[in-house]
């Protein structure tokens, strides 16, 4: 097999000499259970990524998607009660709403997505801050349980969250392969001109990406918000640099077009190797930070095809 | 003076350049021919350094030379004139003159402006261009940025001594008939400073240019041509190694049109700053040229029918109606097909392949519900390159890796299969080798024959007249004149030159 | 073309039209805003991430990014504060040296920064972010998460002394800028930059060194981050892991609200300025008047968002990322 | 005022005592086991990773906190780097599975002090924790529903710090020194943080007490010295010279309100803040702030893992405890100008060597939950 037809491979072969590597410095790390348990417990990280690739294979970035989190997390805490499973949609709803708006000011507005989606993500942020009454909420435990419960917990050894995990990354997938606004997507992200004079909506495809980011960060939000079973206004901080590093480093460049969900699974799962790692390693705590560093600067030059990149900006 | 000796070049699969030996003298115009993958392209990499070549030698008046990057080229009086425009637009005439050769002008870091306009008013003297060289470049016209080209590369003038060789490609693909007269007779007295290496598709000005021709195939040069014994006929046979046929343009197969129907109806329609008060009507089987210069709203005429923009006053109707809103998805679903300029960027999809290129505009037909049937997708293209014989490894193949022809090839797919009868076509040859050139013709009469009808922009005027029923011709955004191109009733190219101009 | 041309000039100057309504609505709802005092307290706070925001100005016109300032700025802060305690601690000994010392830490990052991207083809958003998080990391590793308190009244003077109603820092920050201007309009370097942000293929045909050019982009990008570390240390007295925090979507929100493209090749250090300003005239106008704390972020994206709609030319563009 | 520092180290002392019944207590429990057989010593853990979760490493309070955790593991015999530590960076995301990697790591056995970032998170890490059989103490950041009680032995203990009392009393001092009269602006912490919140309730009830000052406005500044020095800025173009005193929420905010007035050459406003902070404590001495409350951070921080690791190794048995001994306040101890330099002599410069098995000496009573 040529390097060539390797590319593609390329961050699965990273994923697997990272696991390789710290399994063989301490075998404990490659315990199945707690590899099992190591990934589920990544799920809400994972589907923000999800979201996020679908931002950045137009070619965009979603820098909301913490703040739309941060959100959800508040509403779905103060509304649990009242509307119970339904809260779910409102969440969603949300999420969708707020992503489709940053889409519209991107694409209609013509301000770059960068810009956009952060403002929009301060001004999520503003709505957590004043639904939550600048306090950390804590769910109604009963409700919690009847409404959500089925979200954690373990069906023959396998936890709900990887299931839950599972049919979004199969749903995001089949979106991404076997549906038109899959194919658009890619379109878009690869050659907007082109699909533009293929007479394909361009405008509402790009908005509906957004859309779909910000459903997605709602999702993770939810999740992470029942998981913790409480909400305020920084609940979700530290997942946003997170979930772009994932994407990133999964293969999906910021150019749009390459890539997709797939890699961002990958790229998730060198990401929580490379961080639990340093627990299993016994990293010291002030250098951790700068060894994360350095390993991504390796793992995304490992990762990145840079044949579909005419210039490296 | 300039020599190259045996040179050889060799990718991985591909014998590019096959002992190639070429000389240019000094003040002497050498014509560059060949089809598209002839090793033209690759033969100018070479001389300007952006190659280097694997076997022979390089000489500048006997002595041996070897370029590592183009840079080093220049600094041996060798310069280039890109096909595409290769001025930065953001900066200014005078900084793109002297880009990478600011040292000049520079003195404890600091860049001295007025040295620089002063020295860039120079150059632009030498293209007879009189512009302010603190102008930004967007500002300016395509045939105005040519000429700042050329005066660019003639900068060398001054920083080297000894001979210029500069390589004019494509240069007049851009430019209107009367610019490229301009562009000719400047390129003409340059001579006394510099000898010219000018490669074009257009195989006319290539025969009124150049004093020698070389013509190129399969990486070798097959024939060397003086100015006087040049023949188009015999250089193309060279070229493609058969005859080309007198009924180049299919004249033979040009049917009449059903004058009984309209698809698309112009009446009076204008659009502000770019044409007024337009009307024609387009039939079923008719080919329906426009013509004029650049800015003649020839394109923009395109762009409304496609629903990119939208007109200010009169009405069109495609098919019978008007839009109700002007966008790309309602002429699409009213069956037009857009076969853009900007092959590269607006015709295909880079990084997609055949048959993801080829269902583009029309996903719906091949899927239920939003869902793509994938299976029918590559059936679909797979019998479409077939019928076209687009030259591809299989249906996976990256359209971006394809050759210009074959790009042009799916893309023209990408509208028939969907069921469009309505197409445009803007300079659909532009940068295709002969070869291609002939099937794209061959392809367009065979609309005609399924009764689609066509708008035109053509490459040349000769392919104007050749392929189409009606010409209309433009000036400044008005129409002039409309003849009829019956086979053996067409206009003759002073005819439309002089409405043109 | 005349409407052309008012449109054009309109789109120019809409980001100071944007500063200037701010600022008549900040005072018209609370006149104390028009105060050369108000106006120090927003310069100062302004001055540091003004410096790091035309760092990556260069940066963003080349049409790159760099993320790498949070990490830049900790570092260059924490490497000036132990050298110049090392040094003897006032700026009247050899301690004035850490000065220069800290551009140096600055401009060997940013060189780093630049040779991670161009060496090894990874995308500037890619390369400098991850440089960010080994910045950061280091000035943990180097303050082992310590405060270094800076006491030296000399170099403190940056903030308390005063001339013509404003403190000195503000002075240095405003020559740094005309610095930033001479580089952007009579240097070669600063003339390739746009070069390289109008057309990277097109430059590199013409000649021109890109890779060099990048690389160096970066290396003067890190040299501002740590003339902004440098005024952060003056203003707050502490130089921390911390000081970095918060500069980098601060200073790319600045830079775009001002008018500079991201994908390059067009604005400028003035354009950043404005944005700058606008940046912190919202923060401080919204404290001023009293807006309740948790609106004042959703109404500083609102504002931000506007700003950068009305400085954009919709009709030059086909479309946006 | 040196009352405050004197009853301090009275109380040390009455501990001292205890602690040397808690020690026998200690070694017979031990010893009691010993006998038991390995059945009943099952239920502790031997020779267990000790590991300090905290958010990060550049707020002087954590390293505090870190410097207890590793004083408390020296004084078992280890070198301090087998203090594990783990950083959240303010992350609950990466706070939790930090967690659950290291459960995973040692195999449950495992002594783990925690702050859990936000009280939200601090549910699944305990239930993560007692579910692997390991052994937790939190500090700070628990939702008010749970309780280490209904996790039997493995939540063994949370401490927190009543910040209203305290925050009332420096805030009593500040009001005094603007002679009862003119205004006062509050900068807070994260303002869903319970310590910002507690600590603002507590200047408001003080104000009670004084009618004629007003509270102008309060602004959170995030725990953040640069934030601090903004607000602060804008706070004096809005008010300026009605702004007689300043309230901070703790000590890294009142250095960059210091800043912002230095910044104007204002250096006589009377300001307090909390936390103790070395840095806060020096200018208390210089009188630039007023009164700053030390919460011994170095003692809660050894403490806490002190407390997970006996409980984890069997020296003493959670559920056997009162609820008192689970759920209890920490010190505090008010610095003042006259008895900042007796107190930084005393705890800071030389830091006491505390005993570590001494669990609930210092601390404040139970936990009240309104």
């Amino acid at each position: 097999m040529s390097l060539e037809k390797l590319k593609p491979y390329f961050p699965w072969i990273t994923l697997a000499a990272l696991v390789l590597v710290v399994g063989a410095i301490n075998p404990s790390f490659l315990n199945p259970a707690s590899l099992v348990q190591l990934v589920a417990d990544i799920v809400p990280l994972f589907i923000m990524a999800l979201g996020m690739t679908f931002a950045i294979y137009i070619g965009g970035i979603d820098l909301s998607m913490q703040q739309v989190a941060n959100l959800v997390t508040v509403v779905a805490t103060v509304y649990l009660v009242q509307y119970g499973i339904f809260v779910s949609l409102l969440c969603i709803g949300a999420g969708f709403a707020i992503g489709a708006i940053s889409g519209w000011i991107t694409t209609r507005q013509f301000v770059p997505s960068f810009v956009a989606t952060l403002a929009m993500g301060f001004i999520a942020l503003s709505g957590a801050r004043f639904l939550s009454g600048e306090r950390a909420l804590s769910m109604n435990a009963e409700a919690r349980d009847a409404s959500f419960g089925w979200m954690f917990g373990n069906t023959a050894g396998v936890p709900h969250e990887l299931v839950i995990a599972g049919i979004l990354l199969a749903i995001a997938w089949f979106l991404q392969t076997r549906t038109t606004f899959g194919r658009a997507l890619k379109a878009v992200g690869a050659g907007e001109l082109a699909a533009v004079a293929s007479g394909l909506k361009v405008d509402k495809i790009k908005i509906l990406a957004f859309a779909l980011s910000g459903t997605f960060a709602a999702i993770a939000g939810l999740m992470f918000s029942v998981k913790l079973s409480g909400g305020d206004a920084n609940l979700a901080n530290g997942f946003l640099i997170l979930a772009i590093v994932a994407v990133l480093v999964g293969g999906t460049p910021l150019t749009g077009g390459v890539g997709g969900v797939i890699n961002t699974l990958v790229g998730t799962l060198i990401v929580v190797v490379i961080r639990s790692a340093m627990v299993y390693l016994d990293v010291d705590a002030t250098m951790q930070q700068m060894i994360f560093g350095v390993i991504l600067i390796v793992a995304i030059a490992m990762t990145i095809d840079r044949s579909k990149m005419r210039i490296v900006k | 003076m300039y020599q190259l000796n045996k040179v050889d070049k060799k990718f991985p699969g591909v014998h590019a350049l096959k002992a190639v030996d070429f000389k240019i003298g000094r003040g002497e115009i050498v014509g560059l021919v060949g089809e598209n993958g002839a090793g033209k392209s690759t033969l100018m990499k070479v001389i300007y350094g952006a190659y280097q070549p694997d076997g022979g030698t390089i000489t500048i008046d006997g002595k041996p030379v070897r370029f590592q990057n183009p840079r080093q080229a220049m600094d041996h009086g060798i310069g280039m004139v890109f096909q595409e425009q290769s001025l930065i637009t953001n900066l200014t005439v005078m900084e793109n003159i002297f880009l990478g050769f600011e040292k000049q002008f520079v003195r404890f870091g600091v860049i001295n402006w007025a040295a620089m306009a002063e020295a860039a008013r120079h150059q632009l003297r030498k293209v007879k261009l009189a512009i302010d060289p603190a102008t930004v470049t967007s500002k300016l016209s395509f045939a105005q940025r040519q000429l700042v080209e050329l005066a660019k590369v003639l900068t060398l003038e001054e920083r080297i001594e000894g001979d210029l060789v500069i390589l004019l490609d494509e240069p007049t693909s851009v430019l209107a008939k009367e610019e490229v007269e301009l562009l000719f007779s400047l390129v003409r007295e340059l001579t006394s400073r510099a000898s010219f290496i000018f490669v074009s598709h257009r195989m006319d000005e290539v025969l009124e240019l150049s004093d020698r021709i070389y013509v190129m195939k399969d990486g070798e040069v097959v024939d060397v041509v003086t100015h006087d014994e040049a023949n188009i006929d015999a250089i193309q046979h060279k070229m493609v190694g058969r005859d080309v046929d007198k009924q180049y343009y299919r004249e033979q197969k040009q049917r009449p049109y059903d004058q009984s129907r309209s698809l698309v109806r112009f009446d009076r329609v204008s659009l502000a700053g770019k044409y007024s008060e337009i009307s024609f009507d387009l039939h079923p089987g008719e080919v329906l040229c426009l013509v004029g210069t650049e800015g003649s709203g020839r394109e923009a005429i395109l762009r409304t029918i496609f629903g990119l923009e939208k007109p200010s006053t009169g009405r069109v109707e495609v098919k019978g109606k008007p839009f109700d809103r002007a966008n790309a998805q309602e002429a699409v679903a009213r069956g037009v097909g857009y076969v853009p300029r900007e092959r590269k960027v607006e015709g295909i999809v880079n990084g997609m392949n055949v048959y993801e290129n080829m269902t583009l505009s029309q996903m719906g037909n091949y899927a239920s519900n939003g869902v793509l049937r994938i299976a029918e997708e590559k059936a679909l293209a797979e019998d479409w390159i077939k019928r076209l014989s687009i030259k591809t490894p299989d249906v996976y193949k990256d359209c971006g890796g394809l050759s210009g022809g074959n790009q042009q090839k799916v893309v023209l797919a990408k509208w028939r299969s969907g069921g469009s009868d309505i197409f445009l076509l803007d300079h659909p040859t532009r940068g295709l080798d002969i070869g291609a050139k002939e099937d794209v013709y061959d392809m367009i009469r065979e609309m005609c024959d399924d009764g689609a009808g066509i708008v035109l922009v053509a490459d040349t005027l000769e392919e104007a007249i050749g392929l189409s029923h009606t010409i209309l011709v433009l000036k400044d955004g008005e129409f002039q004149k409309r003849f009829d191109g019956s086979p053996g009733d067409k206009p003759s190219l002073y005819d439309l030159v002089h409405h043109m101009i | 073309m005349g409407s052309r041309i008012r449109r054009e000039t309109l789109v120019k100057w809409a980001p100071l039209l944007v500063l200037i309504v701010l600022c008549a609505f900040f005072a018209a709802m609370e006149p104390r805003f028009l105060s050369t005092r108000n106006f120090a307290r927003i310069l100062i706070a302004a001055s540091p991430a003004l410096m790091v925001a035309i760092g990556v100005t260069f940066v963003i016109i080349m049409g790159s990014i760099d993320l790498s300032m949070e990490g830049t700025v900790s570092v260059c802060a924490v490497a000036f504060a132990f050298c110049f305690l090392w040094l003897g601690g006032t700026l009247a000994s050899w301690a004035w040296l850490a000065l220069p010392v800290a551009m140096l830490v600055g401009a060997a990052l940013g060189f780093i920064n630049g040779l991670v991207h161009v060496k090894l083809r990874i995308p500037s958003f890619m390369a400098s972010l991850a440089m960010g998080f080994v910045g950061t990391g280091l000035a943990m590793v180097m303050t082992g998460g310590d405060r270094i308190r800076i006491e030296d009244e000399l170099f403190r003077s940056l903030l308390t002394e005063r001339f013509l109603g404003f403190p000195l820092m503000v002075y240095v920050a405003g020559l740094f800028l005309l610095v930033a201007w001479f580089i952007q309009t009579r240097t070669t370097l600063g003339r390739n930059f746009y070069a390289v942000g109008g057309g990277e293929d097109l430059a590199i045909a013409s000649g021109l060194n890109v890779n060099r050019v990048r690389v160096l982009g970066f290396t003067l990008a890190g040299v501002f981050f740590s003339v902004g570390a440098l005024l952060a240390v003056g203003r707050i007295g502490i130089a921390e892991t911390a000081t970095g925090n918060n500069f980098m979507f601060l200073s790319i929100t600045a830079v775009v609200v001002g008018g500079t493209a991201l994908w390059g090749g067009l604005g400028g250090v003035w354009n950043t300025l404005v944005g700058v300003l606008i940046v912190f005239v919202i923060g401080n106008g919204m404290v001023v008047i009293g807006l309740p704390g948790y609106v004042q972020d959703g109404v500083l994206g609102i504002l931000v968002i506007l700003a950068v709609i009305l400085s954009t030319d919709r009709k030059s563009i086909s479309f946006v990322k | 005022m040196s009352t405050f520092i004197k009853d301090f180290i009275e109380k040390e002392k009455i501990n001292r005592r205890n602690f040397l019944f808690a020690s026998a207590y200690g070694l017979g429990g031990v010893a009691a086991m010993g006998a038991l057989g390995p059945g009943m010593a099952r239920a502790a853990l031997t020779d267990p990773t000790i590991a300090w979760s905290y958010r990060n490493r550049t707020n002087p309070y954590w390293n505090e906190i870190v410097s207890g955790g590793e004083a408390f593991v020296q004084s078992l015999g280890m070198s301090k780097d087998a203090l594990t530590h783990l950083i959240n960076e303010g992350s609950s995301e990466k706070s939790l599975a930090d967690v659950k990697a290291i459960l995973a790591k040692t195999g449950g056995n495992l002594a783990l002090a925690i702050d859990t970032n936000d009280a939200p998170n601090a549910r699944p890490v305990v239930e993560a924790v007692a579910e692997a059989g390991a052994y937790v103490s939190t500090l700070w950041n628990k939702t008010d529903d749970l309780h280490p009680w209904d996790f039997g032995d493995n939540y063994v203990s949370h401490m927190s710090w009543s910040d209203e009392g305290p925050a009332e009393q420096t805030a009593r001092i500040l009001l005094d020194a603007m002679g009862g009269k003119g205004g006062v602006v509050h900068l807070g912490g994260i303002a869903s943080n319970n310590p910002a919140i507690e600590r603002l309730n507590g200047l408001k009830n003080a104000l009670k007490d004084y009618p004629d000052v007003e509270l102008l406005a309060a602004e959170p500044a995030d725990w953040d010295t640069q934030k601090a020095n903004q607000v602060m800025s804008a706070f004096l173009t809005r008010y300026g010279d009605e702004i007689t005193g300043v309230h901070c929420a703790n000590d890294t905010i009142a250095y960059g309100v210091l800043e912002a007035l230095r910044a104007e050459g204002i250096e006589d406003m009377p300001i307090v803040s909390y936390d103790g902070n070395p840095q806060a404590v020096q200018l208390v001495s210089e009188r630039k702030i007023l009164a700053t409350v030390f919460t011994n951070p170095h003692w809660g921080g050894g403490i806490t893992a002190a407390l997970a690791y006996h409980a984890a190794i069997g020296t003493f048995k959670p559920s056997e405890e009162p609820n008192a001994h689970r759920e209890f306040y920490g010190p505090t101890i008010m610095v003042q100008p006259d008895d900042a330099l007796e107190f930084k002599a005393n705890y800071l410069d030389s830091v006491p060597t505390y005993d570590w098995t001494d669990f609930w000496g210092p601390s404040n009573g139970p936990i009240v939950y309104k």
